[in-house]
């Protein structure tokens, strides 16, 4: 996927203050390089609002607007209505919230906006807690996980919420799930989903080697590692309740995934275990979604 | 570099909070502690073979769909492709990384398609020079050290005593190689360097320690000359394999023993001596009130640990090969080739950076690193799948 | 300045009732308020609704603590509520009754008038046996007996002012225009016949 | 053409006049017949807009900024809680700059729950950087609105008009409906010089630091200030086409008073009867209504009655553990003449009790008469208190 849009200037330019190996960057640059410049870049509270510059200076070159922590989807939607009520049918409007902005303070305004069908692109850059802030423990933060709110004493019990299956079941037309390890599907899906008229929602897993505690030459690895284990499978559903499953790679154990993560580093066995099981459970469950014969294990 | 525009008065500030230009002038470089390095390593293929082919540049240009610059980087180290294509012993093929994956890259049949274009190409020339050089004998050796020769800008003239420019591969049986081949390389050989080529030339030598022939440096082509041919007294010995250059103004050139007698699969080997000759000879030339030229640092060899396989999915298999290729069979096969320590633009790097630090440089043929934003994360060194770039503390 | 207070229940009407008599008077040249009690609007619950009329612009706002007329929607508010509250002594009192069931529980000192506007909604097909509208027909009842109200101001105001059967409507209130009937003291009504 | 509307629907024929293209809508009592009849005329066609139906009011105010900052002319309504939703949205509309127009239906807050009309919840939205006008009755409704309009896309400020819940929302009474071609010549098309545009591409709202952070925000302080004057002028242009006039401030009999009650909304208009009634008893008494709450107009207000030695101010709302909001803003604007000038502050007819003739005019006597403790303290004096 080249960020080379010949005759067309560069949608993302260096200088921002993203931590060195940042995925939520990644997913940015990969994003516009499929959209283009036609598009409207909507964006809460979180990294992406700071790491993206200083006023007056920004390291985007497509219009962006950095809104109240949760309104991304609301503003978006209003845009898009404001673009076409003054006839402007083309342009993309994007929003573009973390994990926080997603599934926790952003939940009522996109719930709202993919229940009316607002026609924007919602995309949620999940790195797995509040990272802006310093790390803090968020609904899309895994079980097992460390974080400052969730620290060693008390790490989170609870699963990750499923968003995408919240999403199907707002019965949206497109909503996937992608990756910033597997850019071509993520360019597949983007693809996809500026056809279709409507709310499309991609939930985009996006490393953070600051939170999660890894090597940050390993952010792509540990992305493509979350697929390959089927910690974060990647698949799409098309109108909430046609499930298709994306290329996927070879099933590996979770162990590669959890092994590269200090935010995993105090997962007993036992814990390591079950996790195992919730994903092959899981993996099973979704095989079943999306009607695949039980395969790979 | 962008400048960065500042707001000095309450006037120039917009009215709503918007910004008025791009983050460019923040130098993040400054974060870094370890430093891409960008550098083609042999890979190999090009290790083994034996005219020191760096075989994925050219492929990497046929993939991109460079049918004639990938002839022009070939013809850069092998004058004579529709030769070695098909005489070649290809050690190259045994040692292709892919065939770990499916199978080897068809490397020679890939020289012989590119040599056999109808098509020119423009090759890489230095100015014309008054220095004239005569090769005797227009054997594979003599004719790849003409090509160099005139390359550089010397005026080169290749002098044949029979009627048929090719010495030793002259009369090779047609079905090791089709009667129109060795004229169709040898034309474009001496066309692309600018060199004469006379046949049926009487190079009787009148007097011992006569020169056969008026030049600034004559060069005597072991693979162009019969055995009976006598090198003139003076001659100074030479082995285009051995260290230092050319020293004498007649040149007898000396193969090492599993050279000679010629050997027809060994082509390639003679190619690469005719090579080395004309960088020795220019050396030797050059001396003569020229500037030195800059080293030739030969390139590191790429370790098999940083070809990362297992990022190269295994392509769909086609039915057969195609007896004959066209362009986009050419294309297909390039496609193959890993690539191994060479860049081939697959961008990886450039989409995987997060700071948007390395793009593909001006010649569109690698990429570069920007060292003004790179915050040296070391993504692109891990996922370059081939081993091309490398974290470096330079400062030490 | 004359102020009007309208008893209903929730869905009977009464709110638009007020207001299709302000805009009638106002038709007529005068200032016009009209508006509801204020609070949440249950279908079943008591009501009250209000009109203000001035030949000069109307400040004053809110409850009317002093009105002229009272138009009461539903017979069994009598029992709950004080329809005549802080009427004026001489308040003109319009009851939603049978002829015959009336037992006029409103004090002799008013003068009170009864139109059966249920048995004519019924006849005109406004609302159902259960809930009525019996709003338009009140009016027309109204208008007959106000002193000042022209019938075909109302009915002009009722076409625009009720979204639908219109005609029904209006000709329910000109039938309980002639159908209107005293129950005690001198009601105006003849001084309307034109 | 006249016409017999209530509050509500007078805001709704203004949006239909300005040629709203985007509304979006959540419903709150009183202000629910707004969106309700939006939604309808929408649907009809008789508005060409884009209706959205949203899931609370912080979504209805951020649409309405997206839409906004994408260029087109945009409208909401609210009340009450629903405002108080939308708070932080109303510090992003300000200072995104976008001419949002927005009705607010002034409710009392709760708890406890109440559906009546307080003024606390638009007062205690002051801060924001909206501009906050105070509607006396239905004409002032539609007039206002229209008005807010031109004001806002010229200073790129968001509005807010103030309608008392019930007394006005759901009050009919007669007003003049302007023509729509009339409305089309005062108020043309917006055009917006700062939006979201893939051509011409800019950041809004990054992170700034305390190097710019300040000028950002006086600049707007003086953008803010200017709406004062700015709205009369936009004022005085509109009566030149429809021949009334929406002043930020309202005098009544003050030319030669000693006395001046103060008030904002429906009130001031029975204020005025409290006036006439009196002035019969030899009281040189006038009234003040202030239209506009932010900006302050302050001049205006200070030329208005400067000879007035004693002001009553009668607040719809409280700051609790201050005083009424309405009565601290006069006290801020006459702080040079204090000494010479004394205020009384009342808080009054909240939560529904009507502010009558009755209920003024014994105000009035206990600030002239009163024992002036509470006043001293700077407290306002309650009415509808139990003993």
């Amino acid at each position: 996927m080249s960020e080379q849009i010949k005759g067309k200037r560069e949608l993302f330019v260096p200088g921002h203050y993203g931590c060195p190996g940042c995925g939520a960057t990644v997913a940015m640059k990969q994003t516009l390089s499929v959209l283009g410049e036609d598009t409207i870049v909507v964006m809460t509270a979180g990294c992406w609002s700071s790491l993206i510059g200083i006023y007056p200076y920004t390291c985007l070159t497509v219009p962006v607007v950095s809104v109240a922590f949760g309104a991304t989807a609301s503003v978006a939607a209003g845009i898009k209505a404001g673009l076409t009520c003054q006839g402007n049918h083309h342009t993309t409007v994007l929003a573009f919230a973390g994990d926080g902005g997603t599934f926790d303070i952003g939940f009522q305004p996109l719930s709202g906006v993919v229940e009316r069908n607002d026609d924007i692109l919602f995309i949620c850059y999940d790195n797995e807690a509040y990272m802006n802030t310093g790390i803090q423990r968020s609904s899309a933060t895994p079980a097992g996980g460390w974080t400052t709110t969730t620290p060693d004493s008390a790490r989170k019990g609870q699963r990750k919420k499923n968003m995408v299956e919240i999403m199907a079941a707002h019965r949206i037309p497109y909503t996937a799930t992608a990756s910033i390890g597997a850019p071509e599907d993520l360019k597949a899906k983007l693809e996809k989903a500026t056809h279709i008229k409507g709310s499309r929602f991609i939930h985009l897993y996006a490393s953070c080697p600051t939170g999660w505690r890894h090597a940050t030459e390993l952010s792509i690895e540990v992305a493509r590692q979350a697929v390959r284990s089927r910690v974060f499978p990647l698949y799409e559903v098309i109108d909430g309740d046609t499930w298709r499953l994306s290329p996927m790679p070879e099933k590996e154990s979770v162990d590669a995934y959890l092994n590269h993560q200090g935010r995993f580093k105090k997962m007993s066995a036992e814990e390591r275990d079950r996790l195992q099981k919730q994903v092959d459970d899981e993996w099973q469950c979704l095989l079943g979604k999306c009607q695949v014969p039980n395969r790979a294990g | 570099m962008q400048t960065r525009t500042v707001i000095k008065t309450l006037s120039e500030l917009p009215t709503a909070p918007t910004t008025i230009g791009t983050m460019v002038w923040n130098q993040t470089g400054d974060w870094r502690y370890l430093t891409p390095l960008v550098a083609d390593k042999l890979a190999p293929c090009a290790q083994h073979c034996p005219a020191g082919i760096p075989i994925p540049r050219h492929l990497g240009a046929v993939t991109r769909g460079d049918i004639e610059g990938g002839l022009a980087l070939l013809l850069a180290y092998n004058p004579l492709p529709g030769l070695t294509g098909r005489l070649c012993y290809h050690p190259c093929q045994t040692k292709c990384v892919r065939r770990r994956i499916d199978r080897t890259i068809s490397i020679q049949e890939m020289e012989r398609f590119l040599g056999d274009l109808a098509t020119d190409v423009t090759i890489e020339k230095s100015e014309r020079t008054d220095q004239r050089v005569t090769i005797i004998g227009s054997g594979p050796l003599g004719l790849s050290c003409a090509f160099y020769l005139g390359c550089q800008g010397y005026r080169v003239a290749v002098l044949e005593p029979s009627d048929q420019a090719g010495g030793a591969l002259v009369g090779l049986s047609p079905g090791k190689i089709e009667p129109t081949v060795l004229s169709h390389e040898i034309n474009r050989l001496i066309r692309l360097a600018d060199i004469r080529l006379e046949t049926g030339a009487n190079i009787g030598v009148a007097k011992p320690g006569e020169p056969p022939a008026q030049a600034d440096l004559v060069i005597l082509d072991p693979t162009g000359l019969s055995e009976e041919f006598c090198a003139p007294s003076g001659a100074v010995a030479c082995d285009p394999f051995a260290a230092g250059s050319v020293i004498g103004s007649v040149v007898s050139v000396q193969l090492p023993k599993n050279l000679t007698p010629f050997k027809v699969p060994m082509i390639a080997h003679y190619i690469a001596a005719g090579r080395l000759l004309a960088k020795k000879a220019s050396d030797g030339l050059r001396r003569k009130g020229l500037e030195q030229p800059a080293m030739d640092r030969s390139p590191l060899a790429v370790s098999t640990e940083s070809i990362r396989i297992e990022r190269f999915p295994a392509a769909e298999m086609r039915d057969k090969q195609k007896e004959t290729w066209d362009r986009e069979g050419a294309m297909q096969e390039a496609e193959r080739c890993l690539s191994c320590g060479t860049c081939n633009l697959c961008l990886k790097c450039v989409s995987f950076c997060p700071d948007a630090s390395i793009r593909p440089e001006g010649r569109n043929v690698t990429v570069e690193v920007d060292l003004d934003h790179c915050k040296g994360c070391g993504i692109c060194a891990y996922e370059c799948p081939r081993g091309v770039i490398t974290m470096e503390d330079i400062s030490v | 300045m004359v102020g009007i207070r309208f008893h209903g229940r929730g869905g009977q009407g009464a709110v638009v009732a007020s207001k299709i008599l302000a805009h009638a008077y106002f038709k007529q040249g005068l200032y016009v308020q009209a508006f509801p009690s204020f609070g949440m609007e249950r279908k079943g619950a008591a009501v009250s609704a209000f009109v203000r009329l001035d030949s000069a612009p109307i400040a004053e706002r809110g409850d009317i603590k002093n009105p002229a007329v009272v138009i009461v929607l539903d017979f069994t508010l009598l029992r709950k509520v004080d329809v005549t509250r802080c009427a004026k002594p001489d308040a003109l009192i319009l009851l939603n009754c049978r002829e015959n069931e009336n037992h006029n529980p409103v004090k002799d000192s008013f003068r009170v008038a009864g139109v059966d506007a249920v048995k004519i909604a019924l006849q005109h097909g406004l609302g159902s046996k259960s809930a009525p509208i019996i709003n338009t027909v009140i009016l027309g009842a109204y208008a007959r007996i106000s002193g000042d109200l022209e019938l075909a101001n109302l009915l002009e105001a009722i076409a625009t002012g009720v979204p639908v059967n219109q005609k029904q409507n209006m000709a329910a209130a000109e039938v309980a225009y002639h159908a209107v009937f005293s129950i005690s003291g001198e009601l105006n009504a003849d001084k309307n016949r034109h | 053409m006249k016409a017999v509307m209530m509050g509500t629907e007078a805001a709704t024929m203004a949006v239909k006049l300005a040629r709203v293209q985007v509304v979006s809508a959540y419903p709150i009592t009183p202000q629910t017949v707004i969106v309700e009849s939006l939604a309808d005329i929408i649907g009809r066609g008789e508005l060409k807009a884009k209706y959205l139906p949203v899931e609370s009011e912080h979504t209805a105010m951020s649409s309405c900024m997206g839409a906004s900052m994408a260029g087109a002319r945009t409208f909401t309504a609210t009340s009450s809680q629903g405002l108080a939703y939308m708070h932080e949205m109303l510090h992003f509309t300000a200072g995104e700059r976008v001419p949002v127009v927005m009705v607010n239906c002034n409710r009392a807050m709760a708890p406890p729950w109440n559906l009546y009309c307080d003024h606390t919840d638009s007062l205690s939205q002051r801060d924001t950087g909206w501009i906050q006008y105070y509607c006396v009755d239905a004409q002032d409704v539609l007039d206002s609105i229209l008005i807010a309009y031109a004001v806002a896309e010229q200073a790129l400020l968001p509005v807010m008009i103030n309608l008392d819940a019930f007394y006005l929302t759901h009050t009919s009474e007669p007003l003049d409906v302007p023509d729509q071609e009339t409305v089309d010549l005062f108020l043309p098309p917006y055009r917006a010089l700062n939006k979201l545009d893939v051509d011409d591409p800019k950041t809004f709202s990054i992170v700034c630091g305390a190097d710019l952070f300040s000028s950002i925000k006086y600049k707007r302080q003086g953008d803010t200030l200017a709406v004062a004057r700015l709205w009369d002028q936009v004022a005085e242009r509109y009566n030149r086409h429809f021949n009334r006039l929406h002043p930020t401030v309202e005098a009544y009999r003050t030319e030669d008073a000693d006395l001046c009650i103060i008030g904002i909304g429906t009130a001031t208009g029975t204020m005025r009867l409290a006036v006439d009634r009196l002035r019969e008893e030899g009281l040189k008494i006038g009234s003040l209504r202030l239209a506009m709450i932010r900006p302050f107009p302050r001049e205006v207000l200070q030329r208005a009655i400067a000879k007035v030695k004693h002001v009553i101010v009668i607040d719809r709302d409280v700051s609790f553990g201050a005083e009424g909001i309405v009565a601290q803003e006069v006290k801020a604007g006459f702080f040079d003449r204090r000494g010479e000038l004394r205020i009384t502050g009342f808080v009054a007819g909240v939560g529904g009790n009507d502010m009558t003739v009755d209920t003024i005019i014994p105000m009035v006597r206990q600030a002239i008469s009163g024992d002036g403790t509470a006043v001293e303290a700077g407290m306002s004096l309650w009415a509808e208190v139990l003993p």
